[in-house]
């Protein structure tokens, strides 16, 4: 969707709307109520105390180990189209005050595909989180591990996984926030071991993509199948939060949660902006 | 390219048919001179049968390495139990409502000394395969080697995967069961352990379906088994529309025992008997025992937290990227 | 005997819509003589209003606290939750498929110190019954709940379960997925926590569905719940093939908080508003809410260890035997 | 069944047994390879060390704290039915060597109900392994908690799953055997959180009795329902063991779970025979 253009078309109803309305409204259809997707940085600005985002880890870049067909292409036009070096954007802010180290996804990029620069990013902000006793929130959007890494990309699901048991051996809160879509790899590491788990709604969220489903011989599934709805009904979520509500819930879950932390945890240098 | 093992082993297959047959002629001959004959002729493909294998098993190509991995009587992970163990029992049930017959485990002895073994089974005829579900787990799968993780963790018992699967179970039960919180979970529990866990890829390492129950302070890989992010024939899928393009996507995707160790994924490749561990599973299973046995008896000294950051740190390096 | 509070509190309710009768004649009466004699009627209505509250709960019989425990404008959980606590974040899902609405839960602030709140639900009219199942919980309610408590521990929130359960759900579903299992797991996660915990029984303790999440440092018990090891009508449908011989039943298994202080099965009895807890919910819940915190306050200084070893002890006393 | 007579009839095929074959067949049907109750007694025999048994707490006694109706009456006839003071015989023993505390239950003293003095076994069984470091073996046989002790008989679940947390503090592992029936609050208390859970073939297991489920309104029930078969495919069993497996499997499970025990664990002051 073009921002400098007055009017636009909600891609769910199809309905016209206002751009500044749309805006407003935080990029939710208000016909419809349908959640369009939110490029990383907007995401942030909506969700923490304005001006305490300080992005970290931006030295981190992607390189083409394997020499898979068309990585580099692929990766190079990505970055030129987003204007980021990879699917992970990671740092430390503020939630009314109190301080949390978030990383969110960025699904332009690659299908937020997880190679070795998401994964390290991820890892490094739990790690941050378990380190200075900040919780951690992570907003996610991918369709899995980025198969032009193989193998590597893999072992992002155990590395980042391994950063969450962290946060939970030291009693760090560790919440994830599932855009749409969060899918595969992700969904199955750090997405789904999280404490608290929360989804927009209509979210897309599930393990086997469809053409990967449909080569394993998966046909028939149920009208809602892979939605958020569909996930929270079978027990994977605590709630599906409509954006309007996301910060004031995220900001209960860290105030309830790491209520403990503040007074006995954090340290003095914390790298908040 | 060959489709599958059988197609691709054809050739080989045909020269021991002819020898065999040849063998049971000369059992029947009662010609001294014919008999002589035979035999030599015997002599003469057995030698060509093993340089056949030589050069065949001399660079596999990386979907060669596929096939075999996959051959039918690849030896699984429960001939590999019944061989080097003993003691096993198995133990069944994810305490939760489901069963699973594609991870099996249970306690066993390891040289007298107690271990808890986990694996992915697959089936040999079609109706094995479908009670094992092509050794795909369903959440079921994962939970009970959650919970078998968690007895070894209270007993103090080192933990050994053989891995062996294509994938996990993509199918609607399992979503709606959680697969993706389920290996999660199995990886989430392998980092709390505080007790050696080894891992073995003796077939296919098959994308997340392998790394929930491999995250282990030591990673093996059997000469020539596969690891992989996803199935060949998945990756052909995405990124040509042509799952057929299996060998292709191989070849991209780098996931021979080679590659993982040169990436710094695994830490040793295990050595097959000649021709491959189907060849001769007893001898596999020794050679697989005695690698288990070094990476336990190297891990086991250490305390209890050491082993927990040691494989802390192993996983924390894997990733290859640039620092601007 | 009354088959429910509706039937036994008729009188009272009888008595009360005519005092609301007068009061709306007296409303309307111009004539203030006529005015002053209603007003007179009206307080001598309202007296005698006391007077019966006050001789009908002096000593409600054992069957009388089942009525009034299970009375529909009782307050629940989530009325107790809203008015004691803030911040309160509902918290869903047993992650492994399935989710339960007869037990809720989530961590919340009390008095602006971060707590864990776990507790049956039931509705009030016949859709939120149902919805919640009569607030008989499933095993997914249980493995919830112990997801909390798992979150309570990890992050050193006290837990206060608040207990309301005719008995865990029975069906053929929950016997599926390990009913047992969930409410022994429960048990058995509450035992291992080292952080304080609280439970009171607020209407119905129904049996292994409400011990379950009530394995607690403290156990306390509002005047007019009941907490028994079987329902009264199951009790009468065992012994005497009866289950209308309920009263009967709830006589022989002593299941008042009276009897629970006696047997040393709870710590305290908290009292309720005149006329019960249905007649004054925020005054019950300040009361409520003052036990919580003066044991909570009392738990909070112990170690870990302490803590949890104070539990055990609580339990491990229970029981009335002759040793020979 | 009379063990005095020759012949006897099968309760579940109606053939007719020789006597002396059953008892050897370990009163399991030759014809039908039903499992019939086991005395606890004869069960201690099978299963352990010839000789090893050393029963403890034969001092307890239950009394009447309620003053239940009839109980009194029920309880005497069941000591002198039974010959034993209640459902639960407890005490050490060793099974091919290796020590082990352990718990048999006996269905026929009032349906092998739990009350203060089952749970006090049970409860110390547990304790003693932890204590002592052995293997704890437990064979259930129970209708549920013993409803004539009332809120007493609940709190039995509570103390026994505590004291089955122990043992899993210390490591020492558990082992439930449910043998028919085992139901109700024994199975929704220190049944099922042993480590480790087998069943005999066929064994009625199950949270709602009849009664009381039907009470609930509950009415259409699967055929198996309530079986060990049943309950095994649904992931509550580790294994299904005939009679005539049991003591090796048991034995082999001692010696493997319990291997770090007996060199680190265990004391001199062991309380066997
Ligand atoms: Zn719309
Ligand atoms: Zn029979």
């Amino acid at each position: 969707m073009d921002k400098s253009q007055a009017f636009l078309q909600c891609a769910n109803c199809k309905k016209i709307l206002f751009s500044i309305e749309f805006e407003q409204n935080l990029r939710v259809c208000p016909h419809c109520g349908h959640h369009h997707r939110l490029p990383a940085k907007l995401r942030i600005d909506l969700t923490f105390d304005e001006g305490s985002f300080q992005e970290l880890d931006t030295d981190l870049r992607s390189i083409d180990p394997l020499s898979f067909p068309e990585y580099e292409e692929k990766r190079k036009g990505a970055e030129a189209k987003t204007g980021t070096f990879d699917s992970i954007i990671s740092g430390s802010a503020r939630i009314d005050d109190n301080p949390v180290s978030i990383a969110v996804a960025d699904f332009t990029f690659m299908g937020g595909s997880m190679g070795s620069v998401a994964g390290e990013k991820i890892t490094r902000t739990l790690e941050r989180a378990a380190e200075h006793g900040m919780p951690a929130i992570v907003f996610c959007a991918s369709g899995g591990a980025r198969m032009q890494e193989g193998l590597l990309s893999l072992m992002q699901m155990a590395k980042t996984t391994a950063a969450a048991a962290r946060c939970a051996e030291v009693g760090v809160p560790y919440i994830a926030v599932f855009t749409d879509p969060t899918m595969a790899g992700v969904l199955a590491s750090y997405a789904s071991i999280a404490d608290i788990i929360i989804a927009e709604p209509k979210a897309l969220v599930g393990f086997a993509g469809a053409r990967v489903a449909k080569q394993a011989g998966v046909s028939k599934v149920p009208d809602d199948f892979q939605t958020a709805e569909f996930v929270f009904k079978h027990g994977m979520l605590d709630r599906i939060v409509p954006r309007k509500e996301m910060r004031s819930t995220l900001s209960t879950l860290v105030k309830t949660l790491g209520g403990n932390l503040r007074t006995e945890l954090i340290k003095e240098d914390v790298p908040h902006g | 390219m060959a489709k599958n093992f059988d197609e691709w082993n054809r050739p080989l297959k045909e020269l021991e048919d002819g020898i065999d047959k040849l063998k049971d002629f000369a059992k029947k001959e009662t010609n001294p001179a014919k008999k002589t004959d035979l035999e030599s002729k015997i002599d003469e493909l057995e030698k060509r049968r093993d340089n056949y294998i030589e050069v065949m098993f001399q660079r596999l190509g990386p979907w060669e390495k596929v096939l075999v991995a996959r051959a039918p009587k690849r030896p699984y992970t429960l001939d590999y139990i019944s061989a080097i163990f003993t003691d096993f029992v198995e133990l069944q049930g994810d305490r939760r409502g489901f069963t699973d017959n594609a991870i099996i485990g249970g306690p066993a002895m390891l040289d007298g000394k107690p271990v808890m073994v986990v694996g992915h089974q697959k089936g040999r005829n079609i109706q094995e395969r479908q009670f094992r579900n092509f050794g795909m787990a369903k959440p079921e799968g994962y939970r009970k080697a959650i919970r078998l993780f968690d007895m070894a963790e209270r007993f103090r018992m080192p933990v050994i995967s053989f891995v062996d699967t294509p994938a996990a179970d993509p199918g609607v039960e399992s979503e709606s069961r959680g697969i993706s919180e389920a290996i999660a979970a199995g990886m989430f529990k392998m980092f709390e352990l505080t007790v050696p866990t080894v891992a073995i890829v003796i077939g296919e390492g098959g994308s997340g379906g392998a790394i929930g129950i491999a995250a282990s302070n030591r990673v093996l890989m059997l000469e020539h088994s596969v690891y992989s992010v996803i199935p060949p024939e998945g990756c052909a899928a995405i990124l040509w529309r042509m799952p057929e393009r299996g060998a292709d996507a191989a070849t991209a995707l780098k996931l021979t025992a080679e590659h993982a160790l040169q990436l710094g994924i695994i830490d040793e490749i295990v050595k097959e008997p000649k021709g491959g561990a189907h060849r001769d599973p007893l001898e596999a299973s020794q050679i697989v025992k005695s690698a288990i046995t070094r990476h336990l008896a190297e891990l086991t000294p250490l305390a209890p937290g050491e082993i927990k950051n040691e494989r802390y740190e192993k996983f924390r390096k894997m990733g290859i990227f640039e620092v601007a």
